[in-house]
């Protein structure tokens, strides 16, 4: 992390970088909370830690438009995004410098909660630097442990791995952290009967309160007006009358980010109903590996995405029915 | 918000039997919007347009919803009447409750049910029209001609005369097609090189007309009007301006071992050649596969023997580029493939041979020299057997279900010339129907059975069994005598079915024109408008729309002649004014709809926009809306519905779909 | 609840491309070919040109089935956009499916022009598919049910 | 004071539900929300806060208001009936019962909404002391006992018993209808909880929380201030904060079409949110950070200004953590507090 | 339903076949083996199962002259499969003996000097479950 916070200073005094984007100390062990840095004076609230799961890269479209560069750490997975960025125009390339970060897998403070650990003090384990694969976590119920693996957050099981798509410099070691398949939740769904896939997503969504939290988060919903905020389908937005309307909402979303999204799991770290949202967008990419060839959106940013792409003998809708 | 006026046709009986049309109107008043509502007999008639006209004055429409026959049928026509009445003539929708409706469902009250909800989609989807206003393009002076036979020479001669510029592009080495490989045409009799030659020469000297043989349509892109084509030149190896069409190379060719094409395989030909005598341009080409040269390195007597020193071994494939209006499709037919046909023996035995085949047997020109002979063993056959309708009316897979029309009558052509020129060779014809509907043509057939006494027999061939002394044993029935025959032929000729060209499949991609299930281009309408493709600037001539004989297909190239002159006479075209748009204010210049926009009618610009106070320089998509046809593909690939379709908005859609759950 | 069972009158929307399938929909019909009047199509310039967004919508609203026509394949009018249909509908489809929405209520057929007989026929053996099934229920909006 | 068995409150539950409708909170796909009771709902009293406040049992996230039917050009109006059965919220905190009283302030003085108005009337409120406060908890900044929550019916929870006293008359009438699986208790259990967790909620970091200057007064000195223009920064603008919140209050006003009728429906709006009060011309708050500025002027100074001083927070701590990029009122407080010797 | 409309209607049934389809081009009997040994030709069959006279078929010689070589199935251009009626009148008369499968011990029963040794592999295979 001090690294980080040296490269930074030298970038801001040299000029290369007008300000750094990155994540700062929160009043809590685990809120660190997306931020800029302008001088060096305040990169002393600097931090990066296990805790800075947010992806920064939707960031840059806003900074793209201001004056001078922005440095941005990007962890590997957010690479993909900022790929995916600037294939789609949204992001301007030029105007980032990106240090590339090591990761060794994010924190999911859900997660830790849900083992029951309540009154957070203090957390030892989380820092970039730690190597130990237990947190010791202080609480005013006493101390706690929990294995880190088991607190991270489900993306990092399902790694795409630690190299970064795009970068200006790499800074900090990253550790892999896959241990599963991407694809083993989707197709325990896919095995389901009609009857128990729609009793999974009817309570899944029934959590749904509309905050557009997942949309507001997800790199690829970069629409500057949403359909679900304009009037010109007519659709609705923002209340949750009636249970086809988070459906709606979710499947179109997916539908929108199809082929776009890279699977960087925003979506489902920040859902506040704990709702597995990625799992609408990788049926997707299963879906396109399986049908139109393996397809990793954001792993460059010039190939053609799967639906704006066809082949004359692509199979037809009717496979849904005969795949069985 | 809308007045709309609604107009429900009777249509005769053809709707008011099945719907309750006066109940269709009443139910119309109900509806948001509505302010007038009546039926008549006949809305399309000039009484029935009047009644629209007044109704628009009176009652101040904004929009109306015509009830009646399917919109590509009408809708022109009562937009018409819009327009003249002074309503734009985009806020007109028609409900399709003919085709769609009354004529399909048997139930008086489901049927006006029916016609109720497709009335409220339609009147759902003006409330939300909005006036178009159609924009204006060009139009080239030119036309392209694709296919150099009968058809494509007919058509290109009539625009010519017209005074318009056309180009032909043939695929093959001369024009001339498959009238050229003819030996005799039905009913007059006539020698086809007689009758085609003439036709030959004057496309090649017209000065209007440009034919690239050797030749092929490599893109096309643009729209009717302005098409851009890529035709790709293949390479010759002989300077057409150089070669004075001597021949002597050919003569001299040490290779001759190419099957001719023009000939049908029946012999060979040199690797450099002209296909036939007649060919225009007489000028050779080189066959780079058959040729030494080509394959070796060594040879090169064709250049060495060629006084104007044509031959160029060097010459490359040429792209040329040129713009046109209109685009006439003629690429005719070939016979279909019959290796599914075990049972005619057709490849086990060189004496069955396809009708076409024994075109160039009775051609003087031909690999006989005209004489009636087999081809196993050169004997004069005694004894030949016409089986019809091979491949033809085919329900299963290895053939075409369709009738390929002209088969009857070239049948009766072979028997009558064959018994003519051998009275002695019994001429045996196994048919299922005999088909002869045309001028003198049943009269023809008659004359084939009376006057020359070719034995007809209803029933068809189960099989061809060709036999150790070298016969074909031929077994097939007759049905009205209720016996099976078996027959020892000497030659057997098939009438092989005939099938579109198999490159039309590929033209017609290239020119979005729609094709059937058996690759036949299909028409604007099948019978008010046979010439035309439904994509604008597109016209069919000959075989490519259907089977044709050579006097339709002579009569359909000049009606497609006239079709391509009326739109080069115009100056200037109004565009369809149903294309997309994108709003400034949600569009995130993202490419996505540039992506699948097939026409490039999509770019991006910088533009200043002013969202609710926030001023800033986006990136924007611009539709350009001469090149945009209005598929919608972008509107749906755009993510924000920035991109929207005129006409067909995402919001009249939607409130059709709403006004047919509800 | 009551006992009487309101007999079962699916509502199915047709999406048919301007160029083939809404002319095969006009063949179908000047050659007297019948379907069920539970069908109702609308007209569209192309197979392309139908959003994810309608069907959810006419679902919503209270389909019963959503079947969707076209040009064949190499067929259309547009050159491309029933390629770019044919993936997008597949992969909606699929979703439905995942999320427990039984496939049958959905469909794509390619039907040309010159198609009449396969129109027919395709819309008899939808609407035959939409009666087995019966009413939706599993996606829709609960207002619209009435 | 009466006293119940945790293992007998299936029962409790079941008879209340036969009187009236119960919502408390359940367990539904790993997530805890206060739903309506049933024989299968998993309920759940230990998670200490619920996603969502318990605000939706007084103001739904969305509800009906009036329905149009149409028929030919006839129109008519149906106005959705109001609440008329009782019914029960139970386990609510004294945070949340806090909400309720913010809530009342806005929707029960004139014009009264008479949705909340009918069931505010028609609700009973049982609400739990806080067993094991947590870090993210500050209710005692604003004024509320956590170990001491005021409504219909207090419970606190003891070893293994559930302890219930009436505090209204409304209290006092559901007591009556479930006396039956009571026996007495007397207050000594309770007393000792109470004092538990006081000395818990000692402990916490943000329990002295200072809200020194968030007043009325501060109004354009507030609004001002550049340190917003730093704050909203990470703001994605989604509406978790203003949805889980027991105390915001804003809704939209919507209609739906279902063909031959329209129904008027209000749904829960998010100040978050870019069509946050669009009107015909636009949104009188064009950026990001003006709203994200509304939100806690709104909750620490405009209506403190409007209400003799109560702030529309009430330190449940929902927020701090539920917002994806961890920001929060507290974070808003101690940034002023940091920089308020500037002003 | 008339009882010779219900044999006709089975008829089509068990062949999955559509005699309207026939355009009569006799390609049938042209290529039948048996043709000769027949009383009612194989482009007859089609006729008498659109006119609904299963009664003569099923009483016929052919029935039992048919070998079952299914050439006019694979040669028939229009997909009416003539063999294929037969068969299924075969089918008929061996149910109306109350025989809706066939089992391998049965089949020593059923042998009939008159009966084709061919016709009793393809019923058979044909109708053995």
């Amino acid at each position: 992390m001090q690294e980080l916070i040296n490269r930074a200073k030298e970038l801001l005094a040299d000029g290369t970088v007008a300000r750094v984007l990155g994540w700062k100390g929160g009043d809590l062990p685990y809120n660190p909370e997306p931020a800029y840095f302008e001088t060096a004076e305040e990169l002393a609230d600097f931090v990066y830690n296990s805790f800075c799961g947010a992806n920064l890269s939707k960031y840059m479209i806003e900074a793209s438009k201001l004056e001078g560069k922005t440095m941005v750490c990007l962890k590997p997975c957010d690479t993909y995004s900022f790929n995916q960025l600037i294939k789609e125009h949204r992001v301007d390339r030029e105007k980032a410098y990106i240090v590339g970060v090591g990761c060794k897998g994010k924190l999911d403070i859900e997660k830790i909660k849900k083992k029951g650990v309540k009154g957070i003090e203090s957390i030892e384990g989380a820092e970039i630097t730690d190597e130990a694969d237990t947190l010791k976590i202080q609480t005013i119920y006493g101390e706690k442990s929990c294995a880190y693996a088991d607190a991270m957050l489900e993306r990092c099981h399902v790694c795409k791995g630690k190299e970064h798509m795009v970068y200006d410099e790499l800074i900090g070691d990253s550790k892999e952290t896959k241990d599963a398949d991407r694809f083993d939740e989707v197709a325990r769904i896919e095995a389901m009967s009609p009857e128990e896939k729609f009793a999974f997503f009817q309570k899944e969504l029934s959590k749904c309160i509309r905050c557009n939290a997942c949309r507001n988060a997800c790199p690829a919903c970069s629409c500057r007006k949403c359909v679900f905020d304009s009037t010109k389908f007519d659709s609705s937005q923002k209340a949750n009358v009636d249970s086809f309307e988070e459906k709606m909402f979710h499947i179109i979303r997916a539908f929108h980010v199809a082929g776009r999204c890279t699977d960087c799991g925003e979506c489902s770290r920040v859902c506040p109903q704990g709702i597995p949202l990625h799992l609408f967008n990788r049926k997707f990419i299963k879906d396109i590996d399986g049908l139109y060839g393996e397809y990793q959106a954001g792993a460059d940013t010039t190939s053609k995405a799967p639906l704006t792409n066809y082949t004359f003998e692509d199979a037809e809708p009717s496979i849904v029915g005969k795949r069985g | 918000m809308q007045r709309i006026g609604v107009f429900v046709c009777h249509c005769g009986s053809n709707i008011a039997a099945t719907v309750d049309v006066s109940k269709v109107a009443e139910m119309a008043l109900m509806e948001p919007g509505v302010v007038h509502a009546e039926d008549y007999q006949y809305m399309c008639s000039e009484a029935g347009q009047a009644k629209i006209a007044a109704a628009i004055q009176e009652k101040n429409l904004t929009g109306m919803v015509v009830c009646s026959c399917s919109p590509r049928m009408h809708e022109a026509t009562f937009r018409k009447a819009a327009e003249r009445a002074g309503l734009n003539p985009y806020m007109v929708e028609i409900a399709n409750i003919r085709e769609h409706c009354s004529w399909i469902h048997k139930d008086v009250e489901e049927a006006t049910k029916k016609a109720v909800i497709l009335m409220r989609a339609a009147i759902a989807k003006v409330n939300l029209n909005a006036p178009l206003q159609p924009g204006e393009s060009r139009v080239t002076k030119r036309a392209l001609v694709i296919g150099g036979g009968i058809a494509g020479i007919q058509t290109a001669i009539d625009i010519a005369d017209a005074g318009y510029e056309v180009d032909i592009v043939e695929k093959t080495p001369s024009i001339g097609g498959r009238m050229s490989q003819l030996d005799k045409t039905f009913p007059t009799l006539d020698c086809s090189a007689c009758i085609l030659t003439p036709k030959m020469v004057e496309a090649s000297a017209h000065e209007k007309i440009n034919i690239y043989t050797y030749s092929e349509v490599e893109k096309v892109s643009g729209f009717v009007g302005d098409f851009t084509v890529d035709i790709r030149k293949k390479a010759r190896s002989v300077d057409m301006d150089k070669c004075t069409g001597c021949g002597v190379c050919q003569e001299k060719c040490p290779s001759k071992k190419a099957p001719s094409e023009f000939n049908r395989g029946l012999n060979t030909r040199s690797a450099i050649y002209t296909p036939f005598a007649q060919a225009i341009p007489n000028v050779p080409v080189i066959d780079r596969e058959a040729c030494i040269k080509f394959k070796t390195g060594k040879c090169g007597l064709c250049a060495k023997v060629c006084q104007a020193g044509a031959v160029d071994y060097e010459q490359k494939d040429e792209i040329v580029t040129e713009k046109y209006g209109a685009i006439v499709v003629a690429t005719g037919f070939d016979t279909i493939k019959l290796d599914q046909y075990d049972e005619y023996a057709y490849s086990q035995s060189k004496d069955v041979i396809t009708s076409l085949e024994l075109e160039r047997v009775m051609n003087a020109a031909g690999p006989t020299h005209g004489h009636l002979e087999r081809l196993s063993d050169g004997k004069a056959p005694k004894e030949i057997v016409f089986i019809q309708c091979v491949g033809s009316r085919c329900s299963d897979d290895r053939g075409k279900p369709y009738c390929s029309k002209i088969c009857c009558m070239y049948t009766a052509k072979h028997a009558m010339l064959i018994r003519d020129k051998y009275p002695d060779v019994n001429v045996t014809v196994f048919y299922i129907d005999v088909r002869t509907p045309g001028k003198n043509f049943d009269e023809f057939y008659r004359r084939a059975v009376e006057q020359y006494g070719v034995n007809y027999i209803k029933g068809q061939v189960g099989k061809v069994i060709p036999q150790p002394n070298g016969k074909l044993l031929v077994q097939g029935s007759d049905l009205l005598d209720n016996k099976q025959i078996l027959k020892e032929a000497d030659m057997v000729v098939l009438a092989t079915a005939i099938e579109p060209n198999p490159d039309v499949r590929k033209i017609a991609t290239m020119l979005t024109a729609s094709i059937d299930t058996n690759n036949f281009l299909t028409e604007a309408h099948a019978k008010l408008r046979p010439v035309e493709s439904p994509t604008a600037g597109i016209f069919l001539s000959g075989v490519c729309q259907g089977p044709k004989d050579i006097p339709e297909t002579v009569a359909q190239a000049g009606a497609a002649a006239v079709k391509a002159i009326g739109l080069l006479a115009k100056d200037k075209l109004l565009t369809n004014p149903c294309t997309a748009q994108s709003d400034i204010l949600l569009c995130n210049g993202c490419s996505t709809c540039e992506n699948v926009c097939p026409y490039g009618a999509i770019t991006y610009e910088d533009k200043e926009v002013n969202d609710h106070g926030i001023r800033e320089t986006r990136r924007i998509a611009v539709v350009n809306s001469a090149l945009c046809q209005g598929c919608g593909a972008c509107t749906v690939a755009c993510p924000s519905g920035a991109m929207d379709l005129q006409g067909f908005s995402n919001r009249q859609i939607i409130a059709e779909v709403d006004a047919i759950c509800r | 609840m009551s006992l009487e069972k309101k007999e079962f009158k699916p509502k199915i929307v047709a999406f048919c491309c301007n160029w083939c399938s809404y002319a095969g929909a006009d063949l179908a019909g000047s050659s007297r070919l019948t379907y069920p009047a539970d069908v109702k199509i609308i007209r569209v310039p192309c197979s392309c040109r139908v959003n994810p967004m309608f069907i959810l919508r006419a679902f919503e609203k209270g389909a019963d089935g959503v079947i969707m026509c076209g040009c064949h394949p190499g067929d259309c009018h547009y050159s491309t956009g029933n390629f770019y249909a044919r993936r997008r509908m597949t992969l909606l489809f699929s979703m439905l499916d995942y999320i427990g929405v039984e496939n049958g209520r959905t469909r794509v057929e390619w039907v040309s022009a010159a198609e009449g007989v396969k129109f027919s026929e395709t819309m008899n053996s939808f609407v035959e598919k939409i009666y087995s099934l019966g009413e939706n229920v599993r996606l829709g909006d609960l207002r619209c049910k009435s | 004071m009466y006293k119940i068995a945790k293992e007998n409150l299936s029962a409790l539950f079941r008879l209340i539900a036969e009187t009236r409708e119960l919502y408390l909170p359940v367990k539904t796909a790993g997530q805890t929300n206060y739903a309506a009771w049933s024989e299968d709902a998993e309920v759940d009293l230990d998670t200490l806060k619920t996603v969502k406040s318990a605000k939706d049992a007084f103001f739904p996230q969305s509800e009906g208001l009036y329905t149009v039917k149409k028929e030919g050009k006839k129109m008519s109006v149906e106005p959705e009936g109001l609440k008329e059965q009782d019914f029960v919220v139970f386990g609510m905190k004294a945070c949340d019962v806090k909400g309720l009283e913010v809530l009342d302030n806005v929707f029960l003085s004139d014009p009264v909404d008479t949705f909340y108005a009918a069931r505010r009337e028609h609700g009973t409120v049982v609400a739990m002391a806080c067993h094991e406060p947590e870090e993210t908890c500050f209710c005692k900044v604003f004024g509320v006992d956590a170990a001491e929550p005021k409504s219909d019916v207090a419970v606190w929870t003891a070893g293994e018993d559930l302890y219930w006293k009436a505090l209204s008359e409304k209290g006092e009438a559901l007591t009556e209808a479930v006396k039956e699986l009571f026996t007495d208790a007397d207050e000594a259990a309770v007393e000792a909880e109470k004092e538990a967790i006081h000395k818990i909620l000692e402990k916490l970091p943000y329990m002295n929380l200072s809200l020194e200057g968030w007043n009325g007064d501060a109004l354009s000195e507030k609004f001002d201030s550049p340190i917003w223009e730093e704050l909203y920064k990470p703001c994605l603008a989604c509406g978790t904060c203003t949805f889980v919140c027991p105390t915001c209050q804003c809704y939209d006003i919507k209609d739906y079409s279902a063909g031959d009728t329209v129904s008027r429906y209000r749904c829960w709006d998010s100040c978050m949110y870019s069509d946050f009060t669009m009107m015909a011309h636009g949104n009188n708050r064009t950026s990001q950070m003006q709203r994200f500025r509304q939100r806690f002027m709104h909750k620490l100074v405009y209506y403190p200004a409007n209400n003799d001083g109560m702030y529309s927070c009430v330190g449940c701590g929902r927020c701090v953590e539920k917002c994806p990029q961890a920001l929060n009122i507290v974070k808003v407080i101690k940034a002023f507090q940091n920089q308020g010797g500037e002003q | 339903m008339s009882s010779e409309k219900k044999q006709a209607e089975l008829i089509k049934e068990i062949s999955g076949v559509n005699p309207l389809k026939c355009m009569k081009c006799g390609k049938c009997s042209a290529s039948c083996p048996s043709y000769n040994e027949m009383d009612i030709k194989p482009h007859q069959f089609v006729s008498y199962v659109i006119n609904e006279d299963i009664e003569s078929l099923v009483n016929s010689k052919s029935l039992w002259k048919c070998l079952s070589c299914f050439a006019c199935v694979e040669r028939c251009p229009r997909d009416v499969k003539p063999g294929k009626l037969i068969d299924a009148a075969r089918q008929i008369v061996v149910r109306q003996k109350g025989q809706n499968y066939l089992l391998a011990d049965e089949i020593p029963e059923l042998l009939d000097p008159e009966l084709p040794q061919q016709l009793l592999v393809s019923a058979f295979r044909r109708y053995r479950r």
